[in-house]
């Protein structure tokens, strides 16, 4: 096992990192941007390094400060937590050339599935079922060609895309011909890379995903999540297990994800996420190579540590349980709590003057803010994940309830007002949902 | 000063959460309190952060640029860029940050007398860890 | 500096939640304080605690003994035991709190003027709720 | 269902009712005295009423105040927490005149389990092992003629006793000439009765208990709990399993006590207590007629809300599933973190000036503290409950140590730096440990 991790992350998943080192025995050391200097997670580490201003790039997305931090401090693994250079290939290949290891998937792995078209078609051949789509373009001439074999609507994606950003939804030819200019150029600026690709628009789809892990044996499936609930791409509420997944589904993609995770080499954590459309059919539409933000509904289900298996995978100790060992076991729900203004989702980044995080049974907070902390206005605005478990949903529905209801955070807004509300909406009580929820519920 | 401006000033601190704020506008005098946290200091684990020179206006101080192992002088057998008494200029060369094998310079801003050599050559110092203290020279 | 000016302060003040504000003019300084966040108020649903007679020192406040149902008068179509403006001596009863079906005297502690009758008959209290203000009497 | 329950309880067992209710969608009025006015349970809970100033004598022991508040504020139930009046048949006899429904069983089982000498002989009837011990007596002189035929080493214990208080240890028969005054005079002072009877007195013992939980057709167990880690009686440290049980006892004693249950007529949550003796032979000592304070254990392993279930049984509607849906999981472990100087038990009372609690996964922490709270020394010196669930014991004795490692307290002294050195006293990890290990273990 390792004897020292260096955390190259902030916020509430550097604070989950240093958790689960802990439980494992093994040091830590955070490599921190200037004003994350005095956050809990610097100070609940064992050491910290600064490595940056408080500039992203220069600090979290700097692959050579990061990879002389971890020689600095004499780290033999770095975890890059979710975000920032989580699925860099760049870092995972400078790990490797500093004779550190990163906690996640092999380099070739991330620059496989970082190309989000390539990945489509990988994952089509080893048996997924994927969204009609296209390869990836370089001109919109070629673009607009592709898009009549495939027909209307359609999305146009960015192939070194993820995370929701830089989607277009063309609804007819001239809605292509008039966005794919803009979208090359918001590709090439967002990513360093021009490149698009064009696939079926499904219209008002649920969106689902399957936890992963791999090691180098075996890969192992842990249950899907719901994710449908999201607001410009960005997921504000996840569920475990899925709301709207047949059984059989269920079960037919629990084996599909397994299969392509061990036919593209997959090792550590992962996820595959999937729309499900008005029909009830599954398309897989991209995997993610890290820990998830949501991975705790998962870990309330199953009772695995998925962080603490990451890092086992990592030091070659492989899994430590087998799939026949997967039990998932109630229902669970994760708001993210945002400093956002709930309504419209402006940023409200300052000072948290007070806060008291709920407790009692069934309710997991994951977060680094405490009274007196700050918010900059630099990094997401995720402050925490209030996670609540309960026996089937409606339990854990009316746990997070009181949960939120006896959250207190003030001096800055949240979205918890949004959450509040959502949970009593009695279409989200019923399960009755799609991706446009969100947005049709706010407005 | 007009409430024009005393609006600006409040906006200002509340999107950037600054506690306390002073200035004093001929004679160039500005002072900015981000929160301290204080009320909720968790017990930390981290060394309390570099002081500047304190006390003393005319003390200057140069901070690592970033992260990696810093040298004293180009070549373990060369002599060293900058030693305490020396006199440099802005824009002179006090010593060098190495980051993945390549060599970063640390220069200064001002010109003045090195006072204090902080880090001793071969040390890995973090980002913004104090390197030099400088006495800068009147008109420098 | 006029009452106009003074009172936009205070209105920036308070929207602002800012407590220490200060200000001079022509030398053009200016120094605003936030409140730094210490006491962590979480957000109460109780309301305020009462209020005891401030600024007038010769006011003192009877509060209820135990909770119960308070009543002004030992029966329905009884007088009530003190109105305002009865002047009362220490020791005198004041009403009753009824508590399982006991009743219990409130009594007063000081000699003085009955100036406010707080709750009304048949009323529930709690436990140290204002029922009477009194305005002591010299000597009393 | 109710629609408001009065909570006649402080700190976090007030709180823990409050999440309870709000679950179940029931209001809730907090009974408080004139210091608890701004706690954290008076904050969150729908509404609350003063009951008399900070003595609990005139507040929280004051059956009067609470019938009347219940009334006032026109609660159809009232739960007594644990301590205070919990236990008293006083307060359910009163409930039952006012039309109010006591949170608890009847008050013919208070009565008989608050005499601890008969509820021995009751116990022993239905089935239980008991210690062999006395009846009750008055005077010293019958005691001492009792003690002949019951032999030594034995101990002398209050009739009207409980929770650990009035016991002493008498090893010779001048031992208890010595004693049995000073014992009658504390007796009749601490519970206003003077009786006293003998047991005997089995040494290095483990402590463990059963829950139960019985509604108005049957009785139901949750497992059991090691409770052996006490300081001067006071339990510290409680874990779910119990360690030191064999397979063969646990099940035997889990149809033992719901026997007896059945056979007393017995209603709601229950604990039932025993000590182990060095063979492994378990004695039944005393039966807790309320939610015990170390009950989040069991929630853990089981899944099982108790405090919620508590409420559905008094309202008539019935334990909410059947014994065979219960099913302990992992190992859980619950630290009590009192304001109290850790080595001598000296208390620490103060205002809380920093306040981080714990979370990530596998951690629960019932707490009415935050930052910038007041601990008062008028009331029990319990500031939080941290519980720590993992797959097997290890994996919660490592989440335990890296919860206490992370949880900020400051501004007053509190047990956690003796609860950090017990988790790694290598007697505790071996599960080598009875009643006597923390007294030893301080000194």
């Amino acid at each position: 096992m390792f004897s020292k991790v260096l955390i190259a992350n902030r916020g509430e998943i550097a604070l989950r990192i240093v958790c689960a080192c802990r439980e494992l025995g093994i040091r830590t050391s955070v490599a921190h941007s200037q004003p994350d200097g005095d956050s809990l997670a610097v100070r609940l580490a064992d050491e910290a390094v600064c490595i940056g201003p408080a500039s992203s790039e220069q600090s979290y997305l700097n692959v050579a400060a990061i990879v002389t931090a971890a020689a600095m401090v004499g780290a033999d693994a770095v975890h890059p937590g979710y975000g920032f250079l989580s699925e860099s290939a760049v870092l995972a290949d400078a790990c490797q050339a500093a004779g550190v290891v990163f906690i996640g998937p092999p380099p070739h792995v991330l620059r496989l599935l970082g190309d989000k078209a390539r990945a489509r078609r990988v994952m089509q051949a080893a048996g997924l079922p994927v969204v009609p789509g296209t390869d990836s373009f370089d001109t919109p001439e070629e673009g607009t060609r592709l898009a009549e074999t495939l027909g209307f609507p359609l999305l146009i994606k960015a192939t070194a895309g993820g995370g929701g950003r830089g989607l277009r939804v063309a609804r007819t030819a001239r809605d292509l011909e008039h966005s794919l200019g803009a979208a090359r150029r918001e590709a090439a600026a967002a990513f360093g890379d021009p490149r698009l690709y064009l696939e079926r628009y499904v219209d008002e789809p649920r969106h689902i995903e399957f936890q992963i892990l791999a090691d180098e044996t075996r890969a192992l499936h842990l249950g899907d999540r719901e994710c449908t609930l999201q607001r410009r791409h960005q997921k504000l509420l996840e569920e475990a297990p899925a709301v709207g997944l047949s059984e059989e589904t269920r079960h037919r993609l629990g084996g599909l994800v397994v299969k392509a995770a061990l036919a593209v080499g997959y090792r550590n954590a992962g996820t595959f996420e999937f729309l499900v459309d008005r029909g009830g059919a599954p398309f897989f539409i991209e995997a993610n190579a890290r820990i998830q933000v949501e991975h705790p509904v998962t870990e309330m289900v199953t009772g695995v540590d998925l962080v603490k298996e990451q890092i086992r995978v990592a030091a070659g100790e492989g899994v430590s349980f087998q799939q026949t060992d997967v039990r998932v076991t109630g229902h669970a729900i994760e708001c993210r709590v945002n400093a956002e203004q709930a309504e419209t989702g402006r940023p409200s980044p300052g000072v948290i003057r007070a806060f008291v995080a709920p407790g009692g049974p069934g309710v997991r907070v994951d977060t680094y803010a405490h009274a007196g902390c700050m918010v900059w206005p630099h990094y997401d605005a995720l402050v925490a994940k209030v996670v609540a478990h309960g026996r089937d949903r409606g339990e854990a529905i009316a746990r997070m309830r009181r949960a939120l209801d006896m959250f207190v955070i003030e001096g800055i807004e949240t979205t918890m007002p949004l959450h509040r509300r959502v949970l009593r909406e009695p279409d989200f009580l019923a399960g009755r949902f799609t991706t446009s929820f969100l947005e049709r519920f706010i407005t | 000063m007009d409430f024009d401006e005393i609006g600006q000033i409040l906006e200002l601190m509340r999107r950037h959460g600054i506690v306390e704020f002073e200035l004093e506008r001929d004679g160039e005098r500005v002072r900015i309190l981000k929160p301290d946290g204080s009320a909720a200091a968790p017990g930390g684990t981290l060394a309390p952060p570099v002081e500047a020179g304190r006390g003393e206006p005319d003390l200057v101080v140069v901070d690592a640029p970033i992260l990696g192992t810093f040298y004293r002088a180009s070549a373990p057998d060369a002599a060293p860029f900058v030693s305490v008494g020396d006199v440099v200029s802005a824009g002179d060369v006090l010593g060098i940050i190495e980051a993945m094998k390549l060599m970063n310079d640390v220069t200064s801003e001002f010109g003045g007398e090195v006072v204090e050599v902080c880090v001793e050559s071969g040390q890995p110092v973090q980002y913004g860890e104090r390197l030099f203290t400088l006495r800068r020279q009147p008109g420098a």
